[in-house]
């Protein structure tokens, strides 16, 4: 049930520091898109209202019913998906699931999913007064219709321009959610980061298949699906290990987490606070053990905050760190005109 | 918001540790698993519904994934479950390794159980493979109920079927092997038209092939919609709770997830593609 | 043992069909660079004899003694390396290793490593002749010096121009191998096709990294580092069957393989060969077991040949495999041009 | 070339699998494992030698390294090698869970042994934790071959040190606990000094820490380049056979791989950076 006692270390994370009408969490523990549904799912296996936040399934513009079967298989230590982002539409859902989450004390956060700029920007202009949702988060590993399906999150400019069109529709906190398949995905976050993204989230899935070799041919109906789990923990710690010693927004690391220990590498990495997806399928208390078990981590090595393990083992977060503000400047000047 | 503010908030986890306390062997490889669980959750089970088991060591990420067992006994006075276990992949053949005394990690039960109509009084029940572990429990259940069962079973060899002294001795068993060492040589479903008039309900659960069949047998024999038929499908299951939307069941009212609004279908409620 | 009746399925591939030179290989299984160090550690673990080919650790201009240590940390179902291409350099290895390989039965294939386009010609030229060597395998996951220090793999311009310097520099078999941190891998495949690569392999590592949360930093001295084994599956086999869709030269599937439903997966996606890295770490015999296991595989399903399960899951292999000849489209012109 | 020809090649494996026949515990939570192991395997075992244990189920790829574990006891007439496991990480739990009659996938021995010089008459070995292993089948070897062994032992407390019993009668045993339950109280490092002049070679195998003390002890107290020292250092081990480079250890001679050049290197041979 967490600490209660007045030494509890404090886990608190702002995940919208520049934004007005601010995310606060109680803890930095977030299920992640796709793998929590709307919130009630969970609700027999967890005490949702423990979480720091949730993010709900992918929501796009018109209801989906997804991708034929087997949208799923399992892999080494991991899992490819390819739902095709089964949801009601924008629309169903804002009747549908906000007010249900209205008397939730915990940070509902929604995804959307769109194929073009003004496709996203219509949903964030809708979601922008809806009491219950908390937050958005842009998924921008979609297809750009109007750039051939070429993914949005590719491209520096792309997403740019997707950020700056939600930031313009909508003062909500905004999380951008960035794809693994960017050749560098650092420029990426800074090009969001520069438009006026609250935070970014990385990392979405990495596109993989598998054949069945009974059969002759690939086993999910969709041929690709995105790969998810342990397997890819060390690619998703890497990126956020990169983005977070590159931007001055918080970073919610994800992909591959189940352990507390994995969640401390994450924010090492400079993570502020975590999302975690396909372990919660197998093991939903992994999500209560995590809270508690990350607290029980820092209180035992007498960490009075999370805030104090954020990006240590991150150099150029270390170095950031170190970098004088302007006052100090002036009287160091000369070591840095040398 | 006070995010520090104190959260009342009641839930109980579906997962628990249950100890294996008995391991028999019950039909071809396929063996009996039995392990203790929360008084809640034996009491609670229903025929049709599930477990999922976690089927790795607790030092490994893989086979990361629960795998599916239909609950074959839930047994109140010794608290425990029992599933039918065949050996086919990667985690039925650790689950199979397990010894008495092991620890498993399960949740459940799951799922959405076979619905007995008030009203009716004879169950055909049709088997193929492991599907005869649910079958079973619902067999249990109506005989103590006061109905009247008929439990056609279907396997290549005699060896392959369920043995009589696992169900009930009210039920009436009626087997079909393909090589003719039990019952009817052939195919179950070519059995079926013999029962299908006196039949109120039908319970099927087996294998796809097996489910077309016997689809087409009903329609070419059934009177109106009598009698109705449920069917429990086997799909991959992640989570088992209806989050990650890849257990889908095409239905005439949209994609249905078969962990919470399945695995029991109307058979005509399923779209066959 | 293999087998040796005369119904055998035939198992024999070449790598190299433009090229005079040639690369016949009597099996498709490969052990992968840097995972077979010379061919004659695993001496006492296989029967080196029996492999279709095997690959060289990546050799440099100059010798190098590598990356600090820790190099390696284990991953979920996979591991990470930082070596850092620890070789005796071109000239010591031309020294050492291939007269050893001269009176071996197996052809050997050398992995070259540089930092720009003149330092791979030069390496090329070296091997040009060098009895011992049957054919070079370019590692274009390097970083270019001149391009400050971005990987030439990730560039399908910089991919060409290696390609084509080292083309100049040798008429030996050349097989390009890719990178899969490239943004397309198809396009840097079309690129090294175009410029006379006689094969591609794919996929090297992808970069990852773990933290060490006791010490509070990077497990690897080196920070990142190269992510392979049965992780790395999935995004490999994806990769495989986009490249082998779109090339016409043949592709060498490798990341991740551990069994024969693997390599069988590789070969239906559409690679030729297949090569074999950390799953040979843990358990050499896997070599053995590929050889004889996708032999028996082919002979139960009455299969005469290897060839005919490769790219029978990818729907563009098959495609292309339905491609008019020329002859033929003069008759069916008229389908073409409505 | 014909890539049909024919080839002659002989070659043995090292990969076996060996079925456990016993379990005992051992020291701390520390226990032996002895497993069946082909003749050749158990004949060609040398002290300082390790094997690697696949740590992990066949169904499941994770975790996927093999685990170095020095040989404890090769035992000609029951054809089996014993291996000395503490709970560490994954792999080691993996293995301590194991029972009897298990197979274990393994492969060996490798490595480099320890080296006695024929003109070696007095070993002083100097153990830390399961560094107790490869040095009790050292002490044994020399012991057989008429030559004198002191075995200094370190460890927290009693419980933490290697049982008399398992050392051969004519071995010295003195050991060094942490908080006094047996022996000296402080580091096994403390009491090496009393042994130095009578020592012609030392070998040990520990934590790292312990080698750099020992390394500064020997300094001080060494006359010229008597005693020579041997140590058997710890590197986690992908390949074990030299292939892939991951093990190394910087030494005067360049980079060496601690699988096939080491486990055991001369002290003064290594950089210690
Ligand atoms: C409701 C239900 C009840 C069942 N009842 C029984 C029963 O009583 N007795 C019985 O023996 N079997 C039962 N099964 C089937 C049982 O779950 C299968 O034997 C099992 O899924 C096969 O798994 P495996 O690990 O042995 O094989 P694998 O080869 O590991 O799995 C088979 C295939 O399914 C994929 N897969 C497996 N699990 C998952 C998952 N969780 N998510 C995504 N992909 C996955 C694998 O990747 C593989 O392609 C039931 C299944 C369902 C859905
Ligand atoms: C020559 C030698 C002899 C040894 N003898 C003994 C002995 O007699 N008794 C004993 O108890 N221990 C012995 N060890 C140590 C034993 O191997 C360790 O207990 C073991 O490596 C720790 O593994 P684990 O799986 O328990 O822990 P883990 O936590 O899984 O591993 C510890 C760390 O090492 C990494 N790691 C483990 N194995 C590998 C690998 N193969 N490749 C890359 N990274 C890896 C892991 O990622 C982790 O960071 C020996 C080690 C060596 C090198
Ligand atoms: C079944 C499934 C569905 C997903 N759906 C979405 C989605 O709708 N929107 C999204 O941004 N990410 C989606 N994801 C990606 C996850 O949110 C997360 O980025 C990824 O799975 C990595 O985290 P993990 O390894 O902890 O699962 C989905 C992942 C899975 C496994
Ligand atoms: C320890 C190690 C060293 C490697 N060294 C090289 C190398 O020198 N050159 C190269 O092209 N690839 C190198 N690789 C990459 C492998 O050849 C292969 O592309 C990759 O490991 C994926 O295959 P696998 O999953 O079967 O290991 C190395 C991989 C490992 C694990
Ligand atoms: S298994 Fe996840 S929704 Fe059914
Ligand atoms: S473990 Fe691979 S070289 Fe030593």
């Amino acid at each position: 049930m967490g600490m209660t006692h007045a030494n509890a270390p404090d886990m608190v994370v702002d995940l919208a520091p520049r934004n007005p009408r601010e995310l606060v969490l109680r803890n930095p523990v977030i299920p992640a898109s796709g793998c929590f549904g709307y919130g009630q799912e969970f609700a027999g296996s967890v005490d949702v209202q423990r979480l720091g936040a949730f993010v709900s399934k992918g929501i796009t513009p018109k209801s989906r019913s997804g991708n034929p079967m087997p949208r799923i298989t399992e892999t080494p230590a991991g899992m490819l998906n390819a739902i095709g982002l089964q949801n009601p539409g924008i629309s169903g859902f804002i009747r549908k699931y906000p007010p249900i989450w209205l008397s939730w004390d915990v940070p509902a956060i929604v995804n959307i999913s769109a194929k073009s700029v003004e496709d996203f920007a219509m949903m964030a202009r809708k979601l922008d007064d809806v009491p219950g949702v908390a937050a958005i988060e842009v998924n921008i590993s979609c297809p750009n219709i109007s750039a051939g399906g070429f993914c949005f999150g590719w491209d520096a400019a792309m997403s740019a321009d997707v950020t700056q069109k939600v930031r313009a529709a909508t003062t909500l906190p905004m999380i951008v959610k960035l794809s693994p398949g960017a050749l560098d995905i650092v420029e990426i976050a800074q090009a969001v980061e520069a438009e006026g993204a609250d935070a970014v989230s990385l990392i979405n899935t990495l596109v993989g298949m598998e054949i069945d070799i009974q059969r002759q041919r690939p086993v999910l109906a969709n041929v690709t699906g995105g790969l998810s789990g342990p397997a890819v923990r060390p690619v998703a710690l890497r990126m956020v290990y990169q983005v977070a010693g590159s931007v001055d927004i918080p970073v919610i690391g994800m992909g591959g987490i189940a352990t507390v220990a994995d969640a401390l590498q994450f924010f090492m990495a400079g993570a502020s606070a975590i999302q975690v997806g396909t372990a919660a399928f197998a093991q939903p208390r992994v999500l209560m053990d995590l809270i508690d078990g990350i607290e029980r981590w820092l209180a035992a090595r007498g960490h009075s905050s999370l805030g104090g393990i954020v990006g240590v083992a991150n150099e150029r977060y270390q170095l950031r760190r170190q970098t004088p503000r302007a006052e100090d400047l002036l009287t160091m000047e000369s070591e840095f005109t040398r | 918001m006070d995010v520090m503010a104190k959260t009342e908030s009641t839930f109980s986890t579906r997962e628990f540790m249950g100890e294996i306390i008995r391991i028999e062997p019950v039909m071809g490889d396929a063996i009996l698993t039995t392990f203790t669980a929360p008084k809640k959750a034996v009491a609670e089970a229903r025929p049709g519904q599930f477990v999922q088991i976690l089927s790795r060591e607790p030092t490994a990420y893989d086979p990361l994934l629960r795998r599916p067992y239909s609950v074959y006994r839930a047994d109140q006075k010794a608290q425990t479950l029992t599933v039918l276990v065949r050996a086919y992949g990667r985690g039925s053949a650790w689950l199979m390794r397990q010894q008495e005394g092991v620890s498993l990690d399960v949740m459940g039960p799951l799922g959405a159980p076979f619905t007995v109509r008030p009203k009716t009084e004879r169950l055909l029940t049709v088997a193929g493979g492991v599907g005869a572990a649910p079958l079973r429990m619902l067999a249990e259940a109506a005989i103590r109920d006061g109905k009247q069962v008929t439990y056609l079973m279907g396997a290549n060899d005699a060896d392959g079927l369920l043995p009589a002294r696992e169900l009930p001795d009210e039920v009436e068993y009626v087997v079909a092997t393909m090589d003719g060492s039990a019952g009817h040589t052939g195919f179950v479903t070519d059995i079926i038209p013999a029962y299908l008039q006196w039949a109120d309900q039908v319970f099927s659960c087996g294998p796809e092939p097996m489910f077309r069949t016997l689809r087409a047998v009903i329609h070419q024999h059934r009177m109106g919609d009598r009698p109705d038929v449920q069917m429990a499908v086997e799909r991959a299951m992640p989570c088992g709770i209806g989050a990650c939307l890849g257990c889908v069941v095409e239905t005439r009212r949209g994609m249905r997830t078969a962990c919470v609004e399945g695995p029991v279908f109307e058979m005509d409620e399923m779209l066959w593609g």
